[in-house]
Parts: structure tokens; sequence; C-alpha cells
């Protein structure tokens, strides 16, 4: 039942956001007002554009997210095995550790850990 | 030279405003600040003012010497008292009336719980700033307390207009020194609490160290006193400089630090509130007996010339200039406000400072806006 | 062993149904009932989460919190609820509009995913899936796609902010998440939540894997509060800076299916963090103590997973409401600095324990 | 090998803050006693303000309907926001024409509750009361008439 | 340094200075050819050392316009009221201090917005408090307002 199951409960979601919407879209007063429409700042029209290249910190992150989040998923078959496979098991992945720790050694000492 | 202004037109729209505030949790009232973010860190900003000016000082060249006491309340709203006794005291110098000793107690009593129930507003609000919502309640809870004695001896909680030129409107409610006893013994042991639920967290620290860096010439230079001026090392207490009303007459250290950063300006106001319970117990046991009130002339007109009354408010040095020309209206007067001075550090504090850091930034200021917009 | 087995029951159930309907039509029924179950369960978590957290914080606060809708303001998170409903909608004028419809849709679907995977009491579980630790983190983590996308699509200076901080922050969690679940899986040898669950029928994981088992559950909490946006991680909102962060352009329902998003997350991770370390539906038992074991055992496997889930909630909102908040480059340190190198050498630790049976 | 100890100690250290801040907030929620809530509408009965509560300004009449208010307009003058305004008429008394109170009309919006005007009054004719429920939908009902209809001066003020 | 020493002191620099005896602290008048330099040597010269710039106030004379400057000493803890004049009213300007001491960047933005004092090589000279467009310096004495409270309420 796993395959339908998620396709109900995508469904579901689909159902509660998707009437909650409707609902609301169709149900409450509605009033006109120029201002209402407007970009919220605290009062004061937007200087500016707000859709612009960002800072990169956000996506230095993003991208050592990749690197170690690829290399975890490696983990999981492994994690699964590791009782059976005992002692090889270990030291593979330890080794394989070593390299991970190396890289966010290495990634500390080059401050890419550091915010900017 | 069209690549450069072509260069130039790009690098204009990649700037990033943000306006913070009028209408914003941070800023504490009606403060406009444009911000100009690069990501997360702040390039520049500038403050713009004049949300809730009323022309108080326009409205003082048309009142007596009276009522402009009413006026100061107004200003900083959190230190209504010790604003109103510089007008007072800058009456009284001016007609050189001199006050019993009873009204001095009494003032300095009242300054100093004026100021601890300024600084638990202030730490409540400071937690809420960094997000820490819960200690906005036990602030509030613990001012309530002094709000209630202030209620039963003055009449009002917030502005409490106590003060007139040549004493006070009333005498001490008989239940007054109990209370504030009592107070002081309540809130000893408050008080540490704020520090293991603040002062000590890793996270607080973190955000406040070395955030906001202010010098100790820059801090002389833009004028910034109080304790935020005390905390970069700049020795401004006029309660030690120039004392008036009780300030003689009690042992009290001055608050001072060097580091010049957020945390020590919270520091700062958190030693502030101890060194303020200990001036009042000094005090409450040895109120003098005498009159509350020396009797004036109904109609207050002060000699012709020019008057300056400084006084230690919650946020810094409080001054009233009055320039009089020997009528029951003064011509000119200006508050010099401690907020609008230490705003003025404000840009140059949170440069390259992050947008959460100008939140720590502007809390350990401890703005109040009434005060820059007058 | 078990007094309670709801697989019985779900068996005998699809039994009289597939009796009288084709296969197709019984797949269709069991749905929708499963559906309407799902659905009314899902509205009264949220209710009652939000509700708590109210009571709740208002009692740190020395505050009593809601107390007019209804005896001890039990109405009140329906109040609440009924007028957000009756909010009219705005869309901004600059907004992308597919994206700004988009995000709620996204941010709820990613949740019910999760919560259809959380084995609730035996036999009481929808998704069982051998990869279940997998999936879950993998559908908990399309929520951020939906932080993302309010936040960029409102066209608001403050939203785009919160968003990135939210990306920022979620990619970074997911990593401690991941870890601290993978050394449990070391130690049960299997992702699938049904096992996991019988694999602590002889004593639950966190007293099991004793050392690595607590750092790992210690270090799980940290990052799931992390991941679901709550504070004292809730950067993306950030009140005080952000005015509300990602949802700062949303009005009426559409803000209050970001809250109850938000809820739902919480009570997803709060479950899987019962399930993982606090031994699911599976009672307490204490070696030596038969006739309290027995005790135990009478009360039902639901209630006992519900207790563990809301002690584990409690706690999340006791952390909330003592903390302030964290700056972008501490969140960003205490992952990176702090809890990923010591999940690594955790794992480690596990495997070592596992290797040479020190686990009980 | 400074650096190692630093993390470490910065860990712990870090931790023990965390829980002390924790403590604080937890012992708050296991003593409901603290809670300092009060429920206002449904504490009227027992809520009682100090009695030198600026709440309003209040004329107080004795039960022969008498005041004490000589219309000398003193607290008019002092006022700084014009928010007493006296309308006084001429009495023949004993011959004589006199000056009494015929409206004492106070603003309650404009008020700022300054107290000058009770201060400076020469015969303690008005006092600040305690009532501060002043909510009400029209600004109008914000302007009262402090002397009730028909009071009088106190005779022994008029002597 | 005493009162004498200070008058001695800006007398050796300018002899186009008038001073008041004010029982708080030495006033002290100057043109505003002079101004700019006197400041500038009272604050960098170290016997007088006048850092701490503690109010700024403009007042209107009507036959002229000036700025107050209430000065202090850190260091060596004396007083001095600098007062300057500009006599033209209607295009009064005084040079600014604002490389002297940093608060008066907004403190003149303050006088130039309510008494209309341009203040000379300021950086930001714009409005503070009133809007941009409002017309009128409000704090000078012949200033009308069209809807003025006080009279609305007195």
């Amino acid at each position: 039942m796993n395959s339908e199951g998620l396709i109900l409960f995508f469904l579901l979601g689909l159902t509660l956001v998707g009437f909650a919407i409707v609902f609301s879209y169709f149900i409450p007063r509605k009033s006109e007002n120029l201002q209402k429409y407007e970009t919220y700042e605290c009062g004061i029209p937007t200087y500016g554009l707000s859709w612009i290249q960002f800072n990169v910190g956000y996506y230095l992150f993003a991208i050592m997210f990749l690197i170690f989040d690829v290399e975890a998923v490696f983990l999981f078959p492994w994690a699964v095995v590791m009782k059976e496979l005992k002692m090889v098991a270990f030291i593979e992945i330890l080794i394989f550790f070593v390299i991970l720790g190396l890289g966010l050694m290495y990634a500390w000492k080059k401050q890419a850990l550091k915010w900017e | 030279m069209e690549d450069i202004l072509l260069k130039n037109k790009l690098d204009k729209e990649q700037e990033y405003f943000i306006n913070m505030g009028p209408q914003h949790p941070s800023t504490h009232g009606v403060l406009r600040l444009l911000v100009n973010l690069q990501g997360e860190t702040v390039k520049d900003l500038k403050p713009y003012c004049g949300y809730i000016h009323r022309g108080i000082e326009k409205m003082c060249e048309r009142y007596t010497y009276s009522q402009i006491i009413h006026l100061t309340d107004r200003l900083d709203y959190m230190s209504a008292h010790i604003n109103n006794e510089a007008v007072c005291l800058l009456v009284e110098n001016a007609l050189q009336i001199e006050v019993s000793d009873r009204v001095k107690y009494i003032r300095t009593i009242i300054d100093e719980l004026t100021r601890i129930a300024s600084h638990q507003l202030w730490w409540a609000a400071a937690g809420m700033d960094l997000g820490a919502l819960t200690t906005f309640f036990y602030g509030l809870r613990d001012r309530e307390k002094i709000l209630d004695i202030f209620e039963e001896t003055c009449g009002g909680r917030l502005l409490v207009s106590y003060n007139c030129p040549g004493g006070l409107m009333y005498d001490i409610h008989p239940n007054f020194q109990k209370k504030v006893k009592e107070f002081l013994i309540y809130f000893k042991k408050k008080l540490p609490e704020y520090d293991q639920l603040l002062s000590g967290n890793v996270i607080f620290v973190q955000r406040m160290k070395n955030v906001g860096l202010l010098t100790k010439e820059k801090a002389i230079s833009f004028g910034v006193t109080g304790p935020s001026g005390r905390a970069s090392g700049f020795s401004s207490d006029i309660r030690k400089k120039e004392p008036y009303s009780a300030y003689g007459n009690v042992k009290f250290k001055e608050i001072l630090r060097e580091e010049g950063d957020s945390l020590a300006r919270y520091k700062c106001r958190i030693d502030e509130m101890w060194e303020s319970m200990n001036i009042i117990e000094q005090l409450i046991d040895n109120i003098p007996d005498g009159s509350y009130f020396t009797k004036m002339k109904p109609i207050i007109k002060l000699p012709e010339g020019e008057y300056y009354q400084r006084v230690e408010a919650c946020r810094g040095e409080f001054g009233v200039y009055i320039s009089s020309k020997g009528e029951k209206n003064p011509y000119r007067v200006k508050f010099r406000s401690p907020n609008f001075f230490n705003l003025s550090a404000l840009d140059h504090m949170s440069r390259n400072q992050k947008i959460a850091d100008l939140v720590a930034i502007m809390s350990s200021l401890d703005l109040v806006i009434p005060d820059i917009d007058r | 062993m078990f007094l309670y087995d709801f697989s019985e029951l779900t068996s005998s159930i699809h039994n009289s149904i597939s009796s009288v309907m084709s296969p197709l039509a019984t797949t269709v029924v069991e749905m929708v009932i499963a559906g309407i179950v799902f659905l009314l369960f899902y509205a009264l978590v949220g209710l009652i989460l939000v509700y708590a957290e109210r009571k709740i914080c208002a009692f740190f606060q020395c505050r009593l919190g809601p107390m007019r809708v209804g005896k001890w303001g039990l109405m009140q998170t329906i109040a609440d609820f009924i007028k957000l409903l009756m909010k009219e909608l705005i869309m901004i004028k600059n907004a992308d509009k597919l994206l700004f419809n988009l995000a709620p849709f996204i941010v709820i679907i990613a949740s019910f995913l999760a919560i259809g995977a959380i084995p609730f009491a035996k036999g009481l579980h929808a998704l069982d899936f051998d990869i279940g630790v997998l999936y879950v983190m993998a559908v908990s983590s399309i929520g951020v796609l939906g932080i993302l996308l309010a936040g960029w699509s409102s066209n608001n200076k403050y939203s785009l902010i919160g968003a990135m901080r939210s990306g920022a922050q979620v990619v970074s969690y997911e990593l401690s998440v991941g870890l601290s679940l993978m050394t449990i899986v070391v130690l049960a040898g299997t992702m699938q939540f049904s096992e996991i669950v019988e694999a602590q029928n002889t004593g639950w994981f966190i007293f099991k894997g004793h050392i690595p088992a607590l750092i790992a559950f210690v270090i799980f909490i940290i990052s799931s509060t992390a991941e679901t946006n709550r504070g004292p991680f809730d950067l993306a909102e950030a009140e005080s800076e952000l005015t509300a962060g990602f949802h700062t352009e949303y009005s009426g329902i559409k803000f209050a299916l970001f809250f109850l998003g938000e809820y739902m997350n919480m009570f997803i991770v709060a479950s899987i963090a019962a399930t993982v370390f606090l031994g699911g539906w599976m009672p307490l038992h204490i070696v030596g103590l038969d006739s309290f074991n027995m005790i135990m055992d009478y009360i039902p496997p639901f209630i006992w997973f519900i207790s563990k889930t809301a002690i584990i909630i409690f706690i999340m909102m006791w952390i909330k409401w003592t903390f302030p908040r964290l700056r972008i480059d501490q969140l960003l340190t205490l992952e990176w600095k702090y809890l990923l190198p010591i999940n690594l050498v955790n794992i480690t630790l596990m495997a070592l324990c596992v290797l040479n049976q020190w686990h009980f | 090998m400074n650096s190692f100890t630093k993390y470490f100690s910065d860990l712990f250290n870090g931790i023990h803050s965390l829980i002390t801040g924790l403590k604080v907030t937890g012992s708050y929620f296991v003593r409901p006693k603290e809670i300092v809530t009060q429920q206002y509408p449904e504490n009227r009965a027992t809520l009682k303000m100090f009695e030198r509560f600026k709440g309003e300004l209040t004329m107080p009449h004795n039960n022969l309907n008498e005041h004490d208010c000589t219309a000398c307009g003193i607290c008019e003058m002092n006022c700084p926001n014009g928010s007493i305004e006296i309308i006084s008429k001429f009495d023949v008394i004993d011959g004589k024409k006199k000056k009494v109170l015929d409206k004492y009309i106070y603003h309650l919006g404009m008020c700022t509750f300054c107290g000058l005007c009770v201060k400076t009054c020469p015969s303690d004719a008005i006092i600040f009361g305690q009532g501060f429920e002043h909510a009400t939908f029209e600004r109008t009902t914000l302007n009262k008439q402090l002397n009730k209809p028909g009071s009088v001066l106190k005779k022994e003020v008029k002597e | 340094m005493t009162n004498d020493q200070l008058k001695q002191f800006i007398k050796n620099y300018t002899t186009e200075v008038e001073f008041v005896d004010n029982p708080y602290s030495l006033e002290c008048i100057v043109n505003t050819v002079h101004f700019y330099n006197l400041a500038r040597v009272l604050k960098e010269s170290d016997s007088t050392a006048f850092d701490f710039l503690y109010c700024v106030t403009g007042i209107d004379l009507q036959d002229s316009l000036g700025v107050i400057y209430h000065l202090e000493s850190t260091k060596l803890q004396h007083k001095l009221i600098l007062k300057v004049f500009a006599s033209d009213i209607d295009n009064p300007e005084i040079p600014s201090v604002f490389d002297l001491w940093d608060c008066a960047e907004l403190q003149e933005r303050e006088v130039f917005d309510f008494f209309g004092i341009r203040f000379l090589k300021h950086p930001d000279l714009r409005r503070i408090f009133m809007e941009e467009d409002w017309e009128g310096y409000p704090l000078r004495k012949n200033y009308v307002d069209t809807v003025n409270i006080i009279d609305l309420i007195k």
C-alpha cells in the first residue's frame, strides 16, 4: 500500500490547502485599497529592486552541503550492513571518515566555514 | 567613459536598501533607518527622525516655567522624573532658592528608582530584540513593583509629574519607605536571575561581544553619554562630575568599562542597577524631616540671562538650556537629549556589522524615540 | 506479549471491505477512510500544538495565557483559525503569482508525506518503507523549498533575506539530522521504522546505545529544531530584524498554513525522535521489575507514543522560550564546527560499540 | 593543543550556560504561584487604585450639594493644555454683585494629568479621582461638567 | 584652565571676541569669520582640548540668528560656551564643525531644520525632523504657523 499511500498523502495535502484557499477566496469580504497591494517595508515605498544578485555567503554553504551530503548518502547503506560486515566495514568507514574529516579541516582552514 | 557610467549605474542597481522603521519591531518606536545592505552586512545607514516630533521646544516658549515641567516628562518617558528635576533645578538655581534636604533626598531616591525601572524595561526589550521573548515579561513584572511605588506616592505611573520648582507636589506617602525596602529585598533576588537567563548565556554573549565597537575617542566625539558612553570608558556621570540633589551625600561607584562593545554596554546597565540599589539603601532610612515644598511666588520669572542645567538621565546626560528675557515665559528652551547624541553614533557603530547585529547595537544603545524627536 | 496490535484490526477491515468490493474499489475506499482519519488527526494535532505552545510559553513567562474563549481558553485556537479563515487573501502587486500561491502547498504536502511514515502504534502505520529514515529525511527537506519560494516570490526584501537564511540553515542542519539518525541505524541495522521500533523491544536505543546514542539524541534535538525553523533558530522569520521574514506578505489562511506547517514539522521531528531514540510506541520496561513492566504493558502503545512525542515537543518549546536567537554566522559555526565533527566522531564511536558489543 | 582545549571548554561552558538559563524558566513553569496576570474586567470588584492616582479631575460635593469653587480661574490659567474652562456668572448676594461658578467644564481628552490645577487651587475645590475607565465612542463625551447641577458654593467659604 | 586663562588663550588667538561672564561657565562670542578656526584651535590645542561638544543650540535673537556650542574638555574638566551669530537673517551662513566633533553633523541638521542657518561645507544638510518640503523655519520668532494648535486650544 506504500505507493498508493504516497499518492494519498500527496492528495491530502493538496486538498487541505486547496480547500482552504478556495474557501477564503470566496467567503471573506473584500475591500479595495491602493496601498494594500504594496510591498510591506515598514510603511515606506520600496527603494530599488529586491530580486538582485545576492551575497555569495549563502551559496557557499549550499555547495558545502552538497559535498558533504552526497558523501553522507554513501553512509546509509554502510550503516545498514555494519552489523553483518563488522570489522571490514568499520575499517573502510574509518578511512572514509578520515577523508571526510580532512575535507572538513581543509574547508575550516581555508576559512570557508567563516560567514562573510 | 561610457563604461564607467554603465558600471556606476549597475552598482547603483545592485545596492540593496532596506527600510527599518517607522513600523518596525526593533526600533522601539517610530524611527526610520534606511539601511544599505550587502547580503547580510550593513554598509551604512541613515536615520530619518521626526515621526513623533511635537515641537516641544517651541511650545515651551509659550509656557510658564512650572508648565514646562510636564512636557519634559514626554521627552524620554522612561526617565520622566529625572527630566523634571533638570528644569526644577535650573529654576531653583536661577532664583537661588534653597530646597530642604528632605526634598533632595526624596528626589534622589525617586531618580534612582526611575533609573532601575528604565533599565528593567531596557533589559526586557534587549532580550526581546535578540529573540528571547521571556525576558520581556520578567523585566516588566519587576518594573511593575516600582511603578506601583510611584503610583502610590506620585499619582502617576510612567509620567509622574512629581517635581515642581521649589520642591515636590506633595509629601511622600506613609508607605513609601516600607515599599521601597520591600522592593529592594525582592529585586536583589530577581536581578541574579537576569544574569542567569541572559548575561551568561553563550548565544547572547557571542551576539553582543565585539559588536558595535565604539572607542573612547569616538564616544566623546559623538557625545555618547550615560551607560553607553561609560561602556567605552568615557567617564561622563553627571552625578559624580557635578553632584546635584543628594548625590553629594552618598557613596557610589561610577560604572566604567573599557571594551566599548554591546556586551560592555549591557553589563554597564546591569551593574548600574546594583549601584542604584546601593544609593537607595543609603538614603531610604535617612530621609530628614522638613518641608517638602519651599513657597515661591505664584508667577515665576527668571532673571534675564542664560542658564544650563545638566542631570544624569537613564540614557545619558540630559541638559536644559533656557534663555530668559526676564518674563514669565522663557525666550528659548533647548533640551539636550542624550538619545539624539547616541543615535548619531549608530551609523559609525553598525558599519560592516550584520543586520542582526544592528538590532543588538540598537538595543544596547537603548534609544527612546520621543526623546530624539522632541 | 502486547495487548494492543492494530495490524489485526486493519487487516480485518481490509478483509471485510475486499469481500464485498473489487480490489480497485477496496483500495479507493481504504484510502478515503485513511485520508479522513489522517486529515482529522493532522488538524487536531495542529490545533492542540498551537494551544499548548501558547499555554506553555505563558507559564514560562509568569502569565496565564489565553483564558477567555472557553474554559481555560481551550477554544482559542479554533476561534483564531476561524478568524484567519475569514480573512481576505492579499496578493502583492509585484509578487510572482504562481510561486506565491504554490509555496503553502509545498510546505503542507511535505509535512503530510512525512507524517505518513510515522509508526503510531503496532500496525498503525500508513507508509512503512524499508528505507523509512531516508524517506522521512528526504520529504521533510522538501518543506524548505516552500519557504524559499515563499520568500523569493513575495518580492519583499525582508522575505528574501529570510528565505536565504532559511535555505542556508536547513541545508546545513540536514547533515546533522542525517548523521545523528545514522548513528542509530548503525545500532539497529535497519532503516525501516517498524523494525527500528521492534528492535527496541528489549530496551530503548537511548539506553541501549548509552553515550553515543545520548549524544546523537541531543544533536538530533538541536538540529531538528533548526530544521523546523523554530526558536532559537528562527532566523527565517526573526521578527526583531525581518518583521516576519519569509511570510511577511502572506495573509489570512495562507499565513495560517505556514504556521500549521511549522507546528506539524515540529510534531514530525519530535515523533521521529520518539521513534528512533525513545522506543516509539514501546512501553517503558525496567529489567527486574516484572509487575511494573506488566502495568506499563497495559498502557496502550498509542498513548506511549504520544506522550513521548509530547515530552520532546515540550523540551523544544522550553528551549524556544528561554534562549535568544542565534546570528547567522553563529548558526553555521555551531553546525559546521561543532555538530558535524562531533557527529562524525560519534558515529565511529557507535560503530565501535556495535563491533565490540558494548551496547546493552 | 591550546586551541583544542579551548574548543572543548567553550563547548562545555556553553552547554552549562544554556542549562542555567533553562533552569530559570523551568523553575517558573513549575511554580504557578508566581503568575502575575491580572484578569482585568473580571477583577473589577477587587481592583483598587491608590488614593493619589490621577485618574480624572473631580470636584467633591458635600451632601448639601455644595462645592468649594469660587470661580477664581487660577486653575484655568495654570492648565497648560486648556483643558479647564470656567464659565462664571454674576449673582446678587446680600445686595452685592458677586462672581460665582456657573459651569466648570473639564476636557478630559486634553488633560495631561500634570496636577498643576489641584496644586494651585487656593480653596482645594478640585481633586483627582480614581476613575480610569474613560473609553468612549465619541470625543464629545470626554468634555465633562464637574459641578453638579444646582450646586452652590459652600457657606463658610462665602463669608 | 581657569576662565581667565581661557580668556587669555582665546585673546591670543583673535581679538575679535566678546566675553560674557556667566555663573555657569565662560561665554565667548565670536564672529563667523574666526569661528571655525577658533573652534579648531580650541579642540586641537593640548592646553584647551575641548573634545566634548555636549549641546548645540540654535537661537533667534530677531536681529540675528545664532548657534551656541557648549564645550567641555574631558581631560582638563573646563567648560566654555562658544557663540556665533550670523546677522544676515535672510541668508544666514555659519561654518560647519562636523569634522571637529562627530555629533555636530546631526545637531547642525537640527539647527538648520528649525532656524534655516546654512552650515557651510556640511556633508548632508537636509531637514531632519520636518518634512523635506516644509516651508519656513518653525523655531524662528517670526514664524507664523497657519494651524497653530496652541492657539486653537487657548
